[in-house]
């Protein structure tokens, strides 16, 4: 297998996540999203490790940090989501704009 | 293979860790009148962590563990210090703001603590892996202290805004450090330092690397990274606030220093021109943009991009061939460490005159010289100070950014040294408007709050700490050379 | 090597299989109209690239995939989504407007990241395909030489856990605070 | 001490003509007690200035009064025998070779400007007792005008450049504060923002200046500046162009040259006091006294760099003076007249004379210190500062008055008062020095001041009364700094009598040129008495067409009488008509061009000002609405426009949109990738 056939999944998909950051109007749906990015990275790291091998198996640890990381972050964003939604009553972030200029 | 672990090294840490658990257990314990008790814990272990601090600065031996990727130095230890007692301030600042409102105190100090031993982590920080999640732990807690006043849909908005763009950058940091392992196989900073020197540059190294300095850029608020930081800063508690464009940022230039001038030298051709680009920038867009505010937070925000700008200006002298880039470094730091002081001040004044002018309207402040002229004694040390007007210490900041640039040479940097000091002279417009409105103009109301009672103990002693430094630095940069020398040792390579 | 050649190994038929569900289902998650679908899809992604990394012989990551994402992100999704009330069925409001300039951005994001790799990595081939790394060497990473930041992240879970309990809870009424101070 | 090392190696170093001098002893060694004192005369009025009977003015006084008695024994010390010291502690290192010092610097050059800021301010310090009392916020201003003396006295000790800018910054946050010091009035406050941002756009010059000149010669001291200028000219070049430029830049601003010098009219906004030590005697000194420091650099720079210099300062000299013509406002004649004068020391530097700028410096500090306490007094008594509301004021006014004449005859340059022997020199060094186009319009220069001088004592002090009130002599603790100024302002000129040296302690040339590396002309050719006597008839021409022009009250009480008294009217106008035909002579040449002056000064140079801070205003504007808040979003805009009704495309306008923010970060990323990678 070659490690560029990983590699550019792993691009499409963070391309992905980062349209999906852009459009959706749902907070829950961005952070959807930003799980996919986070995805494409783990792709990256474990197909780097498979081309490297590394005696510690560096490229997979790390990958488990990410995904550590990544559910710890899902926590505080939808912590963030439901504060929000209980004082306006809607998880859309076109209606957070009160502070601009 | 085993790894020793030097408890001395990392006591600081375990202190923090401490007061972490002690704070949770007071909170669960006591009950709802006494949870004070929860900030005198978080104050009590900032300031113990200092001590084997101090221990390991007298010894002063490098400590490395775990293959060289947790690593106790004098750079280390002098960012540490900088971490304590930057968070000591805020702690201070923040007691009586927390306990006024009814805010979860416990829970708050937990969070704090939490970030601030992130940062810690972040100064020893040698490998990647160590410094993503030092990266992480520092802002992850951040995200949520930002909507601290969780019914102030102000506060909503500027964790979330922080929230969903942090979360962007954590994204692209990682794509960034994939790619930098998958090119070179390491992930320690000596290892990459080794294998990018030897590598001729490719659009993935280069990718890889401007990838990181997004990641970085974001912390700490470099244009056109930087679009959070207003709304934020206006929208989180105060002390937040401070904590965010002090310690996170600093953090994010701790991150930045490490992997730029340890990991990636052998690149510098790429990342110099680069943070050449993000210092114009941040320089020019963050004080034209504070010319036009009239909000005293979002002006210090709009002005703290700015400054972010200064202090990148000597990472571009890099780019010269034959720089000495020892100088560039501890420029940095000196400009971080000046820096972090008076801008805490800052913010620290701003809670101390809110008490008066109960807004955070500039016209607002007019005239408080008249009914709290320590305030507005203060207020023009520190933005005097932020302005770089001698003798306080942000002279020396500036002094030491411009000649870093100077002794590099070369067209490019002079010529950004040039656009620095055309920003020097629009960055003190808008901070001597504070001051004058503070000072010259006529109050156009009554004053709403009180100003006959001083402010809390711990709020004043939060100033003095800076004030205190403010001026004593600027009369004796000594004490900010001897950072300077700390941190020489480690560019050299050490 | 050329096309043939990639496609006369078997193991890169099932990739194609794979990768190809695991990018249909990133496409819907970001362009799906109903929101309990996108978050279904994030579910098939994750577990094709649970696969893949079955493929590139990474067996314990896989399963802490499974198990972390499938097991408990996205329950913690679907709870969310329940919560804030987002609207089940199909919503044509979920998305902005206007997608040209996003599509146009991440269009690029992904044209600049596969022209590096490939300038970088060209045809060069994985290495330890057929034989998986061991779980004991991952453990003994962990526990040795990744110690500090495997104790180090357990706090980033523990101030997210405490913060965001603390964010998302509901915040007591000034009439319940005095009968909870007076108990 | 550590820098007397340096200095005592300086000296050898310093090879031919090294200068043999005591070290001062006990008063050297502790002459930084003048640089500390007023700072703590400074935070005790703070502390306590309100509770005092004079508001904190005993301390300054009392401050400056030690002061005075250590510069009296060092000034003295350096007549007779010559003092050189140095004393500096070491409070920052970078890397091995840059150290940053503090102290103060002990030789002829720094002892004269000890001796003027300490005598001049203390007269006036007890000058402002008077004047000051019964204001608002005295004790504030006593503080304020401490914390000025302690700069100015820390500027003037610097060793090297880092202190000066610390000294130079401080004289400048002081004058700040002086300035806007009756806050309640808009105009002082605006008037304090110019001088402030005229000045920072100047210190950008001094700054840059010296870490120019610091990185190239590794260090910021002044003797191992002066010594390497000397020594090692030819090596140092460009840097020595450029570092020497933007030091002049500096000192532009601080001494307000032409067209730097718009500030100065302004600064009159604060209490007259503090117009006569700080915008008269002192602070705007500062930057000849930078030209002088560094005076080896700019000897052995490029004839024509030094030419530039030479040529704005005879333009300050000469066009600005011409402004005093038109004024009516007393202080605002006086502030035109420093600035004038000002440009005479500058030119007289640059042109080489190192000492005929230096004893201008000293002697127009006496007089000018004295005609803006004059003018202060005159104020203080009729509660008006123009001048069509003084008059006759000579009878109600004696010492006032007298001490005005001699101030005024003593600028005007007529012998034998100091003035004149001071301006002399000058002349004499134009014309040594081959800038012989330039000293004809110093000595034009020299009848524009004389008449302007003229026309200044006979508005206010003869004539009739035109104002309110029934003015009276000011009292006894103003009057007396008058006469204590007037007396030097007679009698200092003698001590630089060219060719004579005075019995057992030479002269003021001699004094002047202890210093580390000698200066290389400092003994002047004997008197030029034709070149003397032409300056002597254009002043005494000067004066007395001033005059007979303004002397009986003509031109101002013409409106007066027209409606006053309608009988007496057209032979009022006759009269006029005499006026005119002698203001014709006078405003056929000098007239227009004043106008023309004034007009540029409000029009070109405020407009060029206002322009640019119009400019960067907007571009702030465009910069920070356009850019940073909608450039984003406009994008989104123009895209969606068609789509979307026009209605809601106004409400897109709205920001403050996370991914709009999140949509930048990106596109900025991106930007930065390809543009690296295209270009690496």
């Amino acid at each position: 297998m070659l490690l560029n056939q990983f590699l550019v999944l792993g691009a499409a998909l963070f391309a992905f996540g980062v349209y999906g950051l852009l459009v959706r109007r749902n907070v829950v749906l961005i952070l959807l999203s930003v799980e996919l990015m986070l995805n494409a990275v783990n792709i990256n790291l474990i197909a780097f490790e498979s081309y490297l091998v590394s005696a510690q198996a560096v490229g997979q640890v790390f990958a488990i940090f990410v995904i550590t990381v990544a559910a710890a972050e899902v926590g505080i964003g939808l912590a963030i989501v439901l504060m929000i939604f209980r004082n306006r009553k809607s998880a859309n972030v076109d209606d957070l704009s009160l502070m601009r200029w | 293979m085993s790894w020793e672990v030097d408890y001395l090294a990392i006591a600081p840490e375990l202190i923090i860790i401490g007061s972490l658990f002690l704070v949770l257990g007071l909170d669960l314990t006591l009950p709802r009148l006494k949870k004070y008790w929860t900030a005198t814990a978080a104050v009590a272990g900032s300031a113990l962590a200092l001590i084997p601090l101090a221990f390991l600065a007298v010894e002063g031996e490098t400590i490395s563990m775990f293959d060289g990727s947790y690593v106790v130095d004098e750079f280390a230890l002098v960012l540490k210090g900088l971490f304590l007692v930057t968070a000591y301030i805020v702690f201070l600042m923040s007691v009586n703001y927390i306990e006024s409102e009814r805010y979860y105190q416990g829970e708050y100090y937990l969070l704090l603590l939490a970030s601030v031993l992130g940062s810690l982590v972040l100064a020893s920080a040698r490998d990647l892996i160590v410094l993503f999640i030092g990266i992480e732990l520092v802002t992850g807690p951040l995200y949520l202290l930002a909507g601290w006043r969780k019914g102030d849909v102000k506060s909503n908005e500027a964790s979330l805004k922080y929230f969903i763009l942090g979360v962007l950058s954590t994204a692209i940091l990682l794509y960034g450090m994939s790619v930098l392992y998958g090119l070179t196989g390491e992930i320690t900073f000596s290892g990459l330092a080794e294998a990018t020197a030897a590598m001729p540059n490719s659009p993935a190294l280069t990718m890889a690397v401007l990838f990181l300095i997004v990641g970085f850029g974001f912390k700490i608020s470099a244009v056109p990274f930087h679009f959070w930081a207003p709304d934020t800063y206006e929208g989180a508690p105060t002390p937040i606030t401070a904590y965010l464009s002090v310690n996170s940022k600093a953090a994010g230039f701790v991150a930045m220093l490490l992997v730029m001038y340890l990991a990636l030298p052998g690149v510098s051709d790429v990342w110099a021109p680069a943070l050449w680009a993000l210092a114009a920038l941040s320089m020019t867009i963050g004080n034209l943009s504070a010319l036009r505010q009239t909000n005293i937070v979002r002006l210090l925000a709009y002005s703290s991009i700015a400054q972010a700008g200064f202090m990148l200006v000597p990472f571009a002298a890099a780019a010269v061939a034959g720089a000495d880039l020892e100088e560039a470094f501890s420029a940095t730091v000196i400009y971080l460490v000046i820096y972090a002081v008076m801008n805490l001040g800052a913010f620290g004044v701003v809670i101390a005159g809110a008490r008066t002018t109960k807004s955070g309207e500039i016209s607002d402040w007019a005239g408080l010289s008249n009914v709290d002229s320590r305030a507005a004694v203060l207020v023009a040390v520190f933005f005097f100070s932020l302005a770089g007007i001698p003798p306080l210490a942000g002279w020396f900041a500036k002094f030491v950014m411009f000649r870093s640039v100077m002794i590099a040479g070369g067209a490019a940097t002079v010529v950004l040294a040039v656009v620095a000091a055309v920003n020097a002279v629009i960055a003190l417009y808008y901070y001597a408007k504070v001051v004058k409105s503070v000072w010259l103009d006529d109050a156009t109301r009554e004053f709403p709050g009180e100003f006959d009672e001083p402010p809390a103990g711990s709020l004043r002693l939060a100033l003095a700490i800076s004030v205190g430094l403010t001026v004593v630095v600027g009369f004796f940069p000594a004490l900010a050379t001897f950072v300077a020398d700390a941190s020489r040792v480690i560019a050299a390579g050490g | 090597m050329t096309f043939s050649d990639w496609i006369a190994e078997p193991v890169n038929w099932v990739f194609a299989a794979i990768g190809l569900a695991v990018l249909f289902s990133g496409f819907r998650v970001v362009t799906s109209k109903n929101v309990v679908h996108a978050a279904l899809y994030l579910v098939g992604a994750l577990a094709g690239t649970a696969g893949l990394f079955l493929l590139m012989s990474a067996e314990f990551v896989a399963w802490v995939l499974v198990l972390v994402y499938i097991g408990a992100v996205i329950v913690l999704f679907l709870f969310g989504i329940m919560i804030t009330r987002a609207p089940t069925g199909l919503d044509e409001s979920l998305s902005s407007d206007q997608t040209a300039m996003p599509a146009l951005l991440s269009a690029a994001v992904f044209v600049v990241m596969t022209w590096a790799s490939i300038d970088a990595f060209g045809t060069e081939l994985l290495a330890t395909v057929g034989e998986a790394t061991s779980t004991q060497v991952i453990g003994e990473s962990l526990l040795g030489r990744f110690v500090i930041p495997f104790e180090v992240v357990s706090f980033v879970l523990l101030a997210a856990l405490i913060g965001g309990i603390t964010i998302a809870r509901r915040d007591l009424t000034p009439v319940e605070e005095e009968e909870r101070m007076s108990v | 001490m550590v820098g007397m090392r340096a200095l005592v190696i300086a000296a050898e170093e310093g090879g031919h003509g090294a200068v043999e001098a005591g070290t001062g002893g006990f008063w050297a060694d502790t002459a930084g007690i003048m640089l500390v004192l007023p700072f703590v005369a400074f935070l005790l009025i703070l502390a306590f200035g309100k509770r005092l009977k004079y508001k904190g003015g005993e301390l300054a006084v009392g401050a400056l009064a030690i002061n005075l008695l250590w510069a009296t024994v060092l000034f003295v010390l350096n007549m007779t025998g010559g003092v050189l010291d140095q004393t500096t502690f070491e409070i920052a290192r970078i890397g091995s070779d840059l150290v940053f010092e503090l102290g103060w610097v002990v030789d002829g050059l720094s002892i004269m400007m000890y001796f003027l800021v300490n005598f001049v301010g203390l007269l006036v310090f007890i000058y402002a007792l008077g004047y000051m009392e019964g204001d608002v916020r005295v004790d504030w201003f006593f503080a304020a005008f401490s914390l000025f003396a302690g700069a100015m006295l820390v500027l003037v000790g610097a060793p090297n450049l880092i202190q000066m800018i610390i000294g130079w910054e401080g004289v400048g946050l002081a004058s700040y504060f002086l300035i806007g010091f009756y806050w309640e009035d808009l105009d002082n406050v605006r008037a304090g923002n110019k001088a402030f941002m005229t000045n920072k756009v100047a210190d950008v010059g001094l700054i840059l200046g010296t870490i120019l000149v610091g990185v190239a010669i590794g260090s910021f001291d002044f003797s191992e500046l002066s010594i390497a200028a000397a020594e090692h000219a030819e090596a140092l070049g460009a840097v020595a162009v450029a570092g020497g430029l933007l030091l002049f830049f500096g000192a532009m601003g601080k001494s307000a040259q032409f067209p730097l010098h718009i500030w100065l009219p302004d600064a009159m906004a604060g209490p007259t006091p503090v117009s006569a030590l700080m915008h008269a005697a002192t602070m705007v000194t500062a930057g000849i006294y930078l030209m002088a420091r560094v005076f080896p650099l700019f000897q052995n720079l490029a004839q024509d760099t030094r030419g530039l210099m030479v040529v704005i300062g005879a333009i300050t000299l000469f066009a600005i003076g011409l402004l005093a013509l038109v004024a009516d406002d007393i202080k605002k004649v006086l502030a035109y007249s420093t600035v004038s004068q000002l440009g005479y020391m500058m030119t007289a530097v640059a042109a080489g004379g190192y000492t005929a700028g230096l004893f201008h410096l000293f002697t127009h500090a006496f007089f000018k210190a004295l005609l803006f306490l004059g003018a202060g007094a005159v104020i203080h008594a009729v509660h008006s500062n123009n001048m069509s509301d003084m008059g006759g004021l000579r009878k109600e006014m004696p010492t006032t008055y007298w001490t005005f004449v001699v101030g005024s005859l003593a600028l005007a340059g007529i012998i034998p008062l100091a003035g004149f022997w001071s301006k002399d020199e000058i002349l004499a060094t134009l014309g040594h020095e081959g800038y012989t186009a330039v000293m004809w319009i110093a000595i034009a220069g020299a009848f524009v001041t004389a008449f302007y001088m003229a026309r200044a004592v006979a508005l206010t002090f003869h004539g009739t009364y035109k104002g309110e009130g029934h003015p009276h002599e000011a009292p006894r603790v103003m009057t007396a700094p008058l006469v204590g100024l007037a007396i030097p302002s007679i009698f200092v000129g003698i001590l630089n009598i060219p060719g004579v040296d005075w019995p057992g302690i030479g002269n003021f040339t001699e004094w002047l040129g202890v210093r580390v590396v000698p200066m290389g002309d400092y003994h002047p050719e004997g008197i030029d008495w034709s070149l003397a006597a032409i300056g002597l008839v254009a002043a005494g021409a000067g004066l007395a067409l001033g005059w007979l022009i303004f002397s009986r009250d003509r031109a101002t009480q013409k409106a007066r009488d027209r409606f006053e008294v309608p009988a007496l009217y057209p032979l009022l106008r006759q009269k006029y008509f005499i006026d005119h035909a002698a203001l014709g002579v006078v405003g056929a040449t000098t007239g227009p061009i004043a106008r023309f002056i004034d007009w540029t000064n409000t029009y070109i140079i405020d407009g060029i000002i206002n322009l640019v801070g119009g400019v960067v205003k907007a571009l702030g504007e465009f910069v920070y609405g356009t850019i940073d808040q909608r450039a984003v979003d406009g994008v989104f805009n123009g895209l969606s426009a068609v789509t979307d009704g026009a209605g809601s495309a106004v409400r897109r306008l709205q920001t403050g949109r996370v991914q709009q923010y999140a949509a930048g970060f990106v596109a900025g990323a991106l930007i930065l990738v390809v543009v690296f990678v295209l270009i690496v």
